[in-house]
């Protein structure tokens, strides 16, 4: 007698349980509304001395694009230019804090307590003349700063179909 | 010298290979090489990839079809290839889950496991300027794979998802620990996780030991060495889809635009081939993140008639489609290109079309126009750059 | 001395990795090598093909789904591997036609082409006798690919055929000049001479630069390294079709069998890997020379119930067919096997049957039994040799 | 207008003609009726010399298989087993030359004569004592020994469908 594949099981089996613990190791992600910062707190003037130290190398000493150079890393700092920039371009200040957390610097990433980073994101918005010299940045201060460009951001319109769009 | 910049000497054909002597005067009278323990390749074939210091380019024009090699599998990472021990490897997945659960690699491999063939394509997949310009330069950042791995929704099923998740993060475990936010419905459309490429284990500038597939949708989100993945009710607004991955629409900055749309090139005749008067066969790559490629018509007359090209079956969705038509030159100059239609009844723009839709500030992503070659009296075939 | 041994050492591989370490502490907090201009394969996956003096066979089991890698192709040749350069590369055909002719490797890639994926097997490709043998070691003379070259019937539309011709000969340029006999209604079917293999110029151990495809046919009749097509009216009655690729049948010896009839194998589980108990994904390859695999079926009480496999799409003639059933194992000992059904009605037969057809001199060309595991109560598996 | 591909031509013209020199070149093979032997002969004992230098190193001095041993080459003269040799096996005389001008010896394979071809072939013959020692070989004799195993062959009789056979 012929008979077919049996009905998938409720679970396989496969796996195990992950701990918090486990979790929480990982689990370094950083949203718009806040959710995933850390405890700490960084101010500009700490910024500026990681931002030499461990950035500017690579981003230049102001962060901003110089003409006819080609640096390591792209520009962090609005300049005269169309540059897309933190300043110009960047929609959420929680972005920075996630982003440099991660992969900054390039040649260490991961390397960054999380006063260093939320310093660097101090100072970063301070030249890009979003925030006061004077902000300090942690968990509750950072998702409130309003970011220039977030107002031009849309959702994908293309709706699929022959429209080019 | 050139033997040994060249070839790639197994101990079995070192034996029989000179230095600086690729061939034998007649092989029909002196035994070659005996079987090996992996093949080789000709010595007067070095297909490369184009590398830059961020990605490397399939040499398109070089393939004769559908897969791409494996190791000719464009590349691009944002912190090199990561060096992963399969054995210690993890895949994290919590968040808005009943259960959060971690799987080793022998765990994936025990699923259910599906195989497909798509292609992978970068979304800033656009090279232009140049009458000297190859295939590969022009769009060489996508290429095809037959994926094997386990549905993503079969490990979604196992950890029971919360119904009210509407995103989940891909997270990489490269140095660049790239995350992108993924709408939860592609997790139930067609969402894998691949562990193998053209029928052995992936390859490690491809993901190695897995990645996140997601057939027909940008190059970046398709996570490789994927370490983790977050179940969630928002996007994080990564920097991969914020800075980058976005891109200006008349007064508007796009994101999260997902679906690659339908495209093709001819890759013969194309730089830096030559052709003879008579009979050519042109042919070509077409693709679509949408669908199945219905269509794809080839103008040799600077695009005032269009002539369908015969597809190169099975058609399949979201993958590489090679055409072919076949074609009298008379030895005039004149212009070739193609237009590919797909199942949505989308047909690939000319960069004017582009350009009206998008803006002239048009960037460089999603930039999928129609591209033609100038096929000169003499038979070489240049590039026509277009200005935007 | 361990990393030089296994590590596929790329020049920008070698710089990150330290001899003797194969993976660096944490991945993400160390950028990797850039993009490079041939991929590599993980220093954890060394797959490899086992070889004899006169061939090698393709590590199906550790294989995921139905493209072989070319490196891993099996390899059966006679007198090793030619090295041929393609710009000196001929095929002559003469013999029964208007007008003999000589066609470069050049002139073949002209041609209208043709991509169509399929298996080759070789027709000993039958081993047994001992518990501890793996797929390969049993069946690893088969491999599939995707082939993309030129229909020998456009060749011979061209050369004008004689409609009197009834076989040819193809001959092989290596130091074997290999030749065979074919019917010339394989050649107005589906016959190909094949330059490219999975996307690039086809390898040298298949036959660079170009050589016969008989998709379904016994894989000597593909002779590789193709130098000279003679039309005739009669077969040649080489030595490889008369003292090799015949066999016993009852008390007289069969010639010129062609076709390869269809076959089946579990790859996972088979030995040695291990199983757990619980719920397992019994995978294979399953395939015919004569058309489409309709069916496979898979037992595990040791052949007592059958139950209906699936078969991954697109479903393609002569191709190795991929299968799985999902098999909940209770921890007993037991035996699973497949067999696979093809469009023709052909059903994959057991051993017995085979003898009962052909006698007990049986021989070793054309032996396509269903062939089962052990599955023992500590999880290994054991392959079951059946005396013939 | 969309117009679909042209009709074939009825010539690429692609390649080029052959001449029969180039063809005579490369036509090396030999039919059972005996079309494609060349001109020349050989006889029984310049076969055996031949042999002696060229071939017994590989395929044992009377030809002959030796009880547990693995020689380089395959045994070519019938003996007291069943293994499946010249005398035996084969099926026509003509192979045993276009295999051995074409492919032996195995590490010098096209460097026979012709002549010493035919010797090759008088030799192994009357060693499987299907020719007598002073039968000479040559194109015309060749094609009319009558192989002993010829009568066993059949062609394939499979017929496809559902029957195993
Ligand atoms: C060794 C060179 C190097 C150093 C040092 C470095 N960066 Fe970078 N940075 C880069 C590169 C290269 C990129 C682009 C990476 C990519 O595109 O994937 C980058 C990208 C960035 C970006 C994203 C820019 C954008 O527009 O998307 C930010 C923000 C940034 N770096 C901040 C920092 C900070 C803060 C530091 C110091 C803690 C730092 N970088 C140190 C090389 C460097
Ligand atoms: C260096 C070793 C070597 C030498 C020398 C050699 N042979 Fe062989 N011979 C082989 C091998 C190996 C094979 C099997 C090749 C194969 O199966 O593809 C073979 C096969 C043959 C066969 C086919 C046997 C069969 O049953 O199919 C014949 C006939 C033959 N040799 C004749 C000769 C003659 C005549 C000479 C001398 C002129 C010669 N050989 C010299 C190694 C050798
Ligand atoms: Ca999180
Ligand atoms: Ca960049
Ligand atoms: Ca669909
Ligand atoms: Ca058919
Ligand atoms: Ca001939
Ligand atoms: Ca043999
Ligand atoms: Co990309
Ligand atoms: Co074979």
């Amino acid at each position: 007698p012929v008979k077919t594949e049996p009905q998938w099981p409720k679970t396989f089996g496969y796996g195990k349980t992950a701990t918090q613990q486990e979790i929480a190791k990982l689990d370094i992600d950083v949203r718009p509304d806040g959710k995933g910062l850390p405890a700490g707190s960084g101010n500009v003037p700490n910024g500026a001395i990681i931002y030499a130290n461990k950035c500017a190398a690579c981003h230049a000493a102001d962060g901003k694009e110089i003409k006819g150079v080609k640096l390591p890393g792209p520009p962090l700092v609005i300049g005269d230019g169309k540059t897309k920039t933190i300043g110009n371009y960047w929609p959420y200040a929680t972005t920075l804090f996630d982003y440099v957390r991660r992969a900054m610097p390039y040649n260490a990433p991961g390397s960054l307590t999380n006063d260093e980073v939320y310093s660097l994101c101090a100072w970063l918005l301070n030249q890009n003349k979003i925030t006061t010299a004077s902000q300090v940045m942690n968990a509750h201060t950072l998702p409130q700063v309003k970011m220039p460009a977030q107002k031009l951001f849309i959702v994908d319109n293309r709706k699929g179909g022959p429209e080019v769009k | 010298a050139l033997a040994t910049a060249i070839l790639p000497v197994t101990s079995a054909f070192a034996k029989y290979v000179q230095i600086g002597v690729l061939t034998v005067p007649d092989p029909t009278k002196q035994p070659g090489p005996l079987p090996g323990k992996v093949g080789t390749r000709s010595p007067f074939e070095v297909p490369v990839k184009k590398p830059s210091d961020i990605s490397s380019r399939s040499p398109l024009q070089d393939l004769y079809s559908t897969i791409t090699p494996s190791d000719l599998h464009f590349e691009r990472h944002h912190a090199g290839v990561p060096a992963i021990d399969p054995n210690q490897y993890e895949l994290l997945i919590h968040g808005m889950v009943d259960r959060p659960m971690k799987f080793s690699l022998h765990d994936l491999k025990r699923f259910p496991s599906v195989t497909r063939t798509c292609f992978i394509e970068c979304a800033g997949n656009f090279r232009t300027g140049k009458e000297d310009m190859t295939v590969q330069e022009i769009l060489g950042l996508t290429s095809q794979s037959e994926w094997t791995g386990v549905m993503l929704s079969t490990l979604f099923r196992e950890l029971r998802v919360d119904p009210k998740a509407t995103w989940f993060l891909a997270e990489g475990g490269d140095a660049a620990v790239l995350t992108r936010s993924i709408p939860m419905h592609k997790a139930w459309d067609d969402a894998m996780i691949a562990y193998a490429q053209n029928g052995e284990a992936i390859r490690p500038e491809q993901g190695y030991p897995a990645r996140l597939l997601l057939p027909g949708w940008e190059g970046n989100t398709n996570v490789k060495w994927l370490r983790r993945i977050e179940i969630s009710d928002a996007p994080y607004f990564t920097r991969e889809e914020t800075s980058k991955y976005t891109y200006p629409v008349k007064d508007k900055i796009r994101m999260f635009s997902f679906e690659m749309d339908a495209r093709s090139i001819i890759t013969y005749p194309s730089f830096p081939q030559k052709v003879e008067r008579g009979w050519i066969e042109i042919r070509g790559l077409a693709w679509s993140g949408r669908g199945k490629v219905i269509k794809v018509e080839v103008s040799t007359d600077a695009g005032k008639n269009w002539n369908e090209a015969r597809l190169q079956g099975p058609v399949l969705e979201k993958a590489h489609t090679y055409f072919r038509y076949l074609w009298q030159w008379n030895g005039a100059e004149t212009e070739i290109m193609s237009r590919v239609t797909d199942e949505t009844g989308y047909t690939q723009p000319t960069l004017k079309q582009l350009i009206d839709a998008r803006g002239k500030d048009i960037g460089g992503y999603h930039m999928n126009p129609v591209t033609a070659w100038r096929v000169k009296r003499d038979g070489s075939v240049l590039f026509k750059p277009e200005k935007h």
